[in-house]
C-alpha cells in the first residue's frame, strides 16, 4: 500500500510582476511507500518547496493529482505533519506551547497539553528549554522544536523542507542522526527536501535527483547503505560522484540557457 | 420642594458683562438654573440650537445671525449692553473722540500704500459698534482701511503692544486692561450709530417657552433681578469678575465704567443691527420682520409689570 | 560615582532652560504676564494642586479634580478608539470584501483632522462630555486602526501556514495566529494614539466643559494667566508622558518574548 | 468588465453614504442649516470656488486664494520641521553626546500637545501667519525626529562596517550610509508629519488669521455656515490627501531600490 | 615575510544581559604566509567571525598583537578587502556603485568610477546585472558583489566570513571555482571562514581548525593536494575522515559542557 503518490503533477504559478505564466514543476509522478525516506535533491528554485506544499495541502496542482494513503489531498490537515524552511515557531508563545499548539486548538487543559508536550521535547532533546521563547533559541534548536511539533500530530506523514539547512556543519550532523533514529522508532513516511548530497545520501532510502526549473524527476536512487553511513567511506563516495556529475551537467545547461536570458530568479531574490 | 422645579440649562460667554450670568442661579425663584460657562458667544449659540442647553446670553448679532439660518430663537430679555471701545496704538498720535483727526489719519495712510490697520473680531458687537461709528463719521470699514480679524479677544492686547495694529475695537474687561498696561489709548466710545450700545441678550427657542413657560418667566424674573442688582451694586458684580477671570479688581472697576446693565429690548437698533449685517454680508436674507416677530416681550412685561413701550418695543 | 555624574549630565540642559527662562523673564525684556519665570509657573501650580493662597483663584485646589476630568475623557475616547480601531483592523486585514466595501470609506475620512469635527461634534453630541470623547476617538481611531491592518497585513503567512497545518479553523487563525503576530504593529498604533487622544482632549476641552487640564489652560489663555498656561501645558504633558509610559508598560508585558529580539525594544 | 465593477464595488458604499445623509438631513430630524445635505454643502463648495451666485458670501470665489495661504503654512512650517528634525535626529542617533544633552529637553516637552502652544505662540509669534507657522513646525517636528533617530539608531551596522572597510571618514558615514539607511524610517516620520501639519494649521487659523481653509472653518462655524463647515472639512481633507501623495511619491522615487522587497512597499 | 600574524590573540566579551564576561578566543597564535589561502574551520560561535574582525580592525583583541604586513592594525582600512557573512550591500545603490563605493568616497567622478566597475564586475561574472539593486539579486550574486567590491580596493589581504554559507551546493561550487581562479589571478592573500569540512579542504592551502568556545587553533593542516580538487577522491576523504573526528571529539566535549548549563549561546539566539 502506497502511503504518497504523485500522479503527473504539473504547477503554473502566475509572475505577476513580469506578467507571464511560470511553469515550475513539470509532470513529475513519484510514489512513496510506507515508512519510506525519500528525499528530493535539486537546487535552488527547481520547486522542491512547491512539490512539498501539495503534498500539505497548501498549494494545489495545476494538473495531476495527489494522494496520502489512498487519499486524495484537498488541503493542510494535521495527518501531514511539516517542518519548515525556516522553523515557523509562533515567537509569543515557548518552546513547550509551540510544541503542543495543536492541543491548543484542540482545547486540551493547560496542565494535559503540558504533560503531552514533555514526550516530544525530550524526544528531541530539549529539556530544560520548555519555558524559552523562540528568539532565545538557537536555529538548531528552533528547528527540533518545529519537529517535536510535527510528530506530536502523530501523522502518517512527515513533510520536511530543508529543515537543516542554516545549521552549521556539527549541529547539522546531530540533528541528522537524531531525526535517523527517530524515523526509526516512530515508524511513520518522510519526504525531505535538501540541496546538499551528502545530507541526501547520509539520511534517505530513496534519493530523487530533481532537475532544474522546471522541476522534473532527473533520476530516483535507492540506498541501501548501512546505517549509521560513513560520509568518507567508498559506496558513499561513489553515488555522491554520480549525483555530482548529474548535477554539474545540470549546471552547464542552465548556464547556457541562463546567457539566453539573464533575469534572475524571482525566489532567489527575494531570499538575498 | 426643590426637587419638583423645573431645571433650565443656562448657556453664557465670558466676558465682563456675560459673567454676572454665574449668579442667577442664587437670584432665581421657581426655577433651577444651571448656568454653563463657554468660551465664546458663538457656542453658546450653537448649543441652544443643538438644543443641548434651554436658554442662552448671546449677543444681538448671534441672534440675527440664527435668524438668518432659520434657526427657532426668540429673544426674551436684555443683560447688559456698552462693553465696547476703540483704542489707539502707542504710535498712533490721536486725541480722543477726535473723528476728524482719524480720518485724516486714514487718508494720510492709505496715500502712502499702507493702510491703517483696524482690527476688532468679526462679528462681535464690538465688531459691529465700530463699523456702525466709522460709517456714520464717514470711513468705510472695508475700504479705507485694512481690516484685521483677531477672533480672540485676548489676544488684542499682544497685538498691539506689538504693533500689528493701529486702531482696535474690543470688549471689555480686555479694554481697561490694555489702557492699564499701557498698551492703547481709550479713542472713543462707539455708541452713536444705529445699533446703539446693544450688546448683549438673553434667547431661548420656541419649543422651550411652550413646553416650559413658567421656567422662562422664572428665568427673566432672575435676569431682571440681576439687572437691577448689577445697577445698585457693582461690587459684587466687581468680586464676580474677579473670581472668575483672576484681573485685577481695579482694571474690574474701570471696565465696569462702560457696562450699562439693561433688561429691555430696543426694537429699532436691533432692526438696524439687522440692516448692517446684511450690508456687511454677515447674513444673506433680509431678517427684519423676523427679528421683529421674535422679540417676545411678555415675560418681561409679567416680570416687570411695565408694558412694552417702556421695554425698548 | 560615574553613575551619579551620567544622571546629573542629562539634567544640565534643561536646569539651565530653566534658569536662562528665569532670568529672561525677570530681566522684562517682555512683560513678565506674558512670560511668568519658572517660580511663579510653580507658584501658581503648587496652588491650583494644593489650595495654598488662592493664586490660582477659582482653580486653587481643583487640579485633581481637572486631570481626572480630562483623564476620564482620554480614557473613553481612547478606549473606545482602540477598540473598535483593532476589531475593524483585524476584519480590514483578513477579509477581502471588509476591505472592499469599508476601507474606501475610511479613506475619505482619514485626512481630515480631526479638530475640523468640533463644529459637528457640537451639534451632535452636544455639550459636556460626549463631544470630548468623540473627538478624542476619532484622533486615535485612525491610527490604532492603520496600525492594526499593517499588522494584520505582514503577519507572517508562514506561521498561518503552520497553524493550518496543525487544523486550525480561521477564527482559531485569527485568535491564535494573526492577532498575536499584529500585536507589536498594534502596539505602535496605540502609542501614537495616545498622544493624539491627549492633543484632541486639549482641544476638545475649548468649547464646552466646566473641567480639564485642557480647560483651565484656554480659560487661563483668556485671561492671560499665562502661569497657569504654562502650567496646564506641563501638567498635560506629564499625564501624556505618564499614560505613554503606561502603555510602553503593558506592551512590554505583552511583548516580554520580543525582548533582545530588536534594537527598538531597548529604545524608545 | 469585472474590472470595471470592481472600482464600483468601492464606490458603493461611500455613494450609500452620502444618500442616506441627503435623506435623512432633508428628512427634518435635524434643522437642515445644522446638518446640510451634500448637495447644499456641494452647491456652497462651487460658489466658494467658482464664485458664481454668492452663496458662501464674503467667501464667494476665494477658495484658491484661501487652500493657497493655509498650504503656504504648512509647507513652511512643515519645511522647517521636516529639515530640522532630519539634522537633529541624525546627530542625536548618531553621537552619543549630543543624545546626552539634548535628549532630556526634547523628552520633556514631545508629550505637550502642540494645540496648547497655541498661548505662548501669540505671545512669542504676534498674530498673522508667524504663530501658524511655529504650530505646524511643532507638530511635524517630533514624528519626523523621533523616526529619524530611530532609523539611524536602527542602521544596519553592518553597512557602515562595511564602508569603514573601504577607508570611510565619519562625514563620510554619515551622507553614504546612516542616511540612506535611515531614509525609509524618515520618510515614515515625514507622512506621520503632513497629517499633523495639516491638523494644526487648522487649528492655528482658528486665532489670528486671515484667510486659510482652516479659517473658513471656523469663522463658518461663527455664522453657523454648516455647509461652508463641510466644505471646509472636505476641502482640507483633500488637500491633506494630496500632500500626503506627493510624499508618498517622493517616498518610492527615493526609496525605488526597495520595490518588491517589502510587502509594506505595496500596501498604503 | 608574513603577510599576516596573530600573536597570542586572546580576546574578552562583556555579555551584559548574564552580566558576566565570555571569553570568545583564547590565546591564537597564528600566521598566514603571502599568497596563502588559509581555511578558519570551527562551528558556530566559536569566535571565527571574532578573529577575522581583529585583523580587519573592527574589533581590537583584549590581549596579544595583529600585524598585518609587519604593521599593527589600529582600525579598518582598504588595504584589507573583507567579504561578509552577509553580502553587506548597500541596498539603495545599484551593483556598479556597490562596487565602485571605495571610489566614491575617494571622490572619483561618475564615468571614471563606472569604469573602474566594469573590470570587477566581470571578473565575478555579472555582465548585465550592473543596474541591478541588491534586491534583486539573488544570494549568490549578491555575495559576488561583495567580492568584486573587496577586489577593487585592491588589497594585499582579502578577509572572508563565509561567504558562501547561504547558497545552494550548485551555486557555492560555481563560487568556488571562480574564487580560486580569482586567487591565482590576483596573487592575495586569503584568510577564509567557514564550518564546512568540503569547503575548507576544496579551496585552502592551510586550514586551522578551531576549538568550540573559546576558540584555539585545535590543529593547524597543511594541505598540497592538486587542484582542481576532487572532492569524492581517496587524499581527499582521509583529510576529511580526519578532520570530522577532531569534530566529533569535541561536539562530545561540548555536549558534557552544555549538560552542565543548558543556557544557549547568545550569539545562536541571535541568528534564530
Ligand atoms: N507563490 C508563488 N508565485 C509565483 N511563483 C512562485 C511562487 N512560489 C514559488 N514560485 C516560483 O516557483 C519556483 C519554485 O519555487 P520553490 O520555492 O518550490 O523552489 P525551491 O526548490 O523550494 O527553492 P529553494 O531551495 O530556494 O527553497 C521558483 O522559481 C519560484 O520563483
Ligand atoms: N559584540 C559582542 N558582544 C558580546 N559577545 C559577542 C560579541 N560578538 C561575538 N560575541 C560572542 O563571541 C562568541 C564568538 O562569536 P563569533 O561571531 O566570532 O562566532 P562565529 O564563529 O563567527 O560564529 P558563526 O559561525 O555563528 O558566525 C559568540 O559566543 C558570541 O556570542
Ligand atoms: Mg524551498
Ligand atoms: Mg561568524
Amino acid at each position: 500500500m502506497a502511503s504518497i503518490e504523485l500522479k503527473n503533477i504539473t504547477k503554473i504559478f502566475r509572475d505577476a510582476k513580469r506578467k507571464r505564466d511560470l511553469l515550475a514543476i513539470d509532470d513529475v509522478s513519484l510514489t512513496v511507500e510506507r515508512n519510506q525516506f525519500l528525499c528530493l535533491l535539486g537546487s535552488s528554485g527547481c520547486g522542491k518547496s512547491t512539490l512539498l506544499n501539495m503534498i500539505a495541502g497548501f498549494e494545489k496542482p495545476t494538473g495531476g493529482s495527489v494522494t496520502v494513503g489512498g487519499k486524495p489531498v484537498d488541503g493542510p490537515g494535521a495527518d501531514r505533519g511539516m517542518v519548515f524552511q525556516q522553523a515557523n515557531l509562533m515567537p509569543w508563545l515557548p518552546v513547550w506551547e509551540n510544541v503542543a499548539f495543536h492541543l491548543r486548538l484542540k482545547g486540551w487543559r493547560k496542565a494535559d497539553r503540558r504533560a503531552a508536550a514533555q514526550e516530544y521535547i525530550d524526544m528531541v532533546g530539549l529539556q530544560g528549554f520548555e519555558n524559552h521563547y523562540p528568539a532565545e533559541l538557537s536555529g538548531g534548536m528552533s528547528q527540533r522544536v518545529g519537529i517535536a511539533r510535527a510528530l506530536l500530530l502523530n501523522p502518517q506523514v512527515i513533510l520536511m523542507d530543508e529543515p537543516f539547512a542554516a545549521l552549521d556543519a556539527q549541529t547539522k550532523m546531530d540533528m541528522q542522526e537524531e531525526l535517523v533514529a527517530i524515523w526509526q522508532k516512530q515508524r511513520c513516511t518522510i519526504v525531505f527536501v535538501t540541496h546538499s548530497v551528502d545530507e541526501a545520501l547520509v539520511l534517505g532510502t530513496q534519493v530523487a535527483v530533481l532537475t532544474s526549473r522546471p522541476g522534473r524527476v532527473r533520476e530516483l536512487i535507492d540506498l541501501d547503505l548501512p546505517r549509521p553511513r560513513d560520509i568518507t567511506g567508498q559506496q558513499f563516495n561513489d553515488h555522491k560522484r554520480h549525483i555530482l556529475n548529474l548535477i554539474r551537467e545540470e549546471g552547464m545547461q542552465q548556464r547556457r540557457e541562463a546567457k539566453a536570458d539573464p533575469v534572475p530568479a524571482g525566489r532567489q531574490g527575494a531570499a538575498a | 420642594q426643590a426637587a419638583d422645579m423645573e431645571e433650565v440649562k443656562l448657556g453664557f460667554a465670558k466676558c465682563a458683562h456675560c459673567l454676572p450670568m454665574a449668579l442667577t442661579p442664587d437670584l432665581a425663584k421657581g426655577v433651577k438654573i444651571e448656568a454653563i460657562n463657554f468660551n465664546s458667544g458663538n457656542d453658546v449659540l450653537t448649543a441652544l440650537v443643538s438644543k443641548s442647553i434651554d436658554v442662552a446670553q448671546v449677543t444681538y448679532l448671534h441672534y440675527i445671525t440664527a435668524l438668518d439660518k432659520g434657526f427657532d430663537v426668540v429673544a426674551i430679555s436684555g443683560q447688559v449692553n456698552g462693553g465696547s471701545e476703540i483704542l489707539t496704538a502707542k504710535g498712533i498720535e490721536l486725541k480722543p473722540d477726535d473723528w476728524a483727526g482719524l480720518k485724516a489719519l486714514i487718508a494720510d495712510r492709505k496715500a502712502k500704500g499702507e493702510p491703517l490697520r483696524v482690527a476688532a473680531s468679526r462679528g462681535n458687537a464690538q465688531d459691529i459698534h465700530m463699523r456702525g461709528a466709522f460709517l456714520k463719521n464717514g470711513i468705510d470699514a472695508n475700504k479705507d482701511v485694512q481690516f484685521i480679524n483677531i477672533p480672540n479677544p485676548s489676544d488684542h492686547a499682544a497685538a498691539l503692544q506689538r504693533g500689528e495694529v493701529d486702531v482696535i475695537c474690543t470688549v471689555e474687561p480686555f479694554a481697561s486692561q490694555i489702557r492699564a498696561s499701557g498698551a492703547g489709548r481709550h479713542f472713543t466710545l462707539p455708541y452713536d450709530q444705529a445699533a446703539g450700545n446693544l450688546t448683549n441678550l438673553i434667547v431661548t427657542r420656541s419649543d422651550v417657552i411652550k413646553e416650559h413657560p413658567k421656567a422662562v418667566e422664572a428665568t427673566v424674573a432672575s435676569v431682571v433681578a440681576l439687572v437691577d442688582r448689577l445697577k445698585a451694586d457693582k461690587a459684587a458684580w466687581i468680586e464676580t469678575i474677579n473670581k472668575y477671570t483672576g484681573m485685577d479688581k481695579a482694571v474690574a472697576a474701570e471696565a465696569l465704567k462702560n457696562a450699562a446693565p439693561d433688561y429691555a429690548m430696543h426694537k429699532d437698533s436691533t432692526l438696524a443691527i439687522a440692516a448692517m449685517m446684511r450690508d456687511l454680508k454677515y447674513i444673506s436674507h433680509d431678517v427684519s420682520a423676523a427679528a421683529e416677530k421674535n422679540l417676545d416681550y411678555k415675560f418681561l412685561e409679567a416680570v416687570t409689570g411695565k408694558p412694552k413701550s417702556d421695554l425698548g418695543f | 560615582m560615574t553613575a551619579l555624574w551620567k544622571s546629573w549630565e542629562r539634567a544640565v540642559v534643561p536646569l539651565f532652560i530653566l534658569v536662562a527662562w528665569e532670568i529672561v523673564s525677570r530681566s522684562g525684556l517682555l512683560p513678565a504676564a506674558l512670560l511668568p519665570p519658572p517660580t511663579v509657573v510653580l507658584h501658581a501650580w503648587g496652588d491650583w494642586v494644593f489650595g495654598f493662597d488662592e493664586t490660582a483663584q477659582g482653580n486653587s485646589g481643583r487640579w485633581l479634580a481637572d486631570a481626572l476630568s480630562s483623564a476620564v475623557r482620554v480614557a473613553a475616547g481612547y478606549g473606545i478608539a482602540a477598540v473598535s480601531g483593532i476589531l475593524l483592523g483585524i476584519a480590514i486585514g483578513w477579509w477581502r470584501w471588509v476591505e472592499r466595501t469599508v476601507e474606501p470609506t475610511i479613506q475619505m475620512l482619514r485626512p481630515v483632522p480631526p479638530v475640523s469635527w468640533i463644529p459637528l461634534a457640537i451639534i451632535w453630541f452636544g455639550i459636556a462630555n460626549k463631544p470630548a470623547i468623540f473627538l478624542v476617538f476619532l484622533g486615535a481611531f485612525f491610527p490604532v486602526l492603520m496600525n492594526t491592518i499593517h499588522g494584520v497585513k505582514t503577519a507572517d503567512r508562514n506561521l498561518i501556514r503552520a497553524a493550518s497545518m496543525m487544523g486550525a479553523t480561521e477564527q482559531q487563525l485569527l485568535r491564535h495566529v494573526v492577532f498575536p503576530a499584529a500585536l507589536p504593529s498594534i502596539f505602535a498604533g496605540l502609542r501614537i494614539g495616545i498622544g493624539a487622544a491627549w492633543m484632541l482632549t486639549v482641544t476638545a476641552e475649548m468649547v464646552a466643559v466646566k473641567s480639564g487640564l485642557g480647560y483651565v489652560l484656554w480659560d487661563s489663555y483668556y485671561f492671560l494667566r499665562y502661569d497657569l498656561v504654562l502650567a496646564s501645558m506641563a501638567s498635560i504633558g506629564l499625564l501624556g508622558y505618564a499614560t505613554d509610559g503606561l502603555i510602553k508598560l503593558l506592551m512590554s508585558a505583552a511583548l516580554h518574548w520580543q525582548h533582545g529580539s530588536t534594537l527598538q525594544s531597548r529604545e524608545g
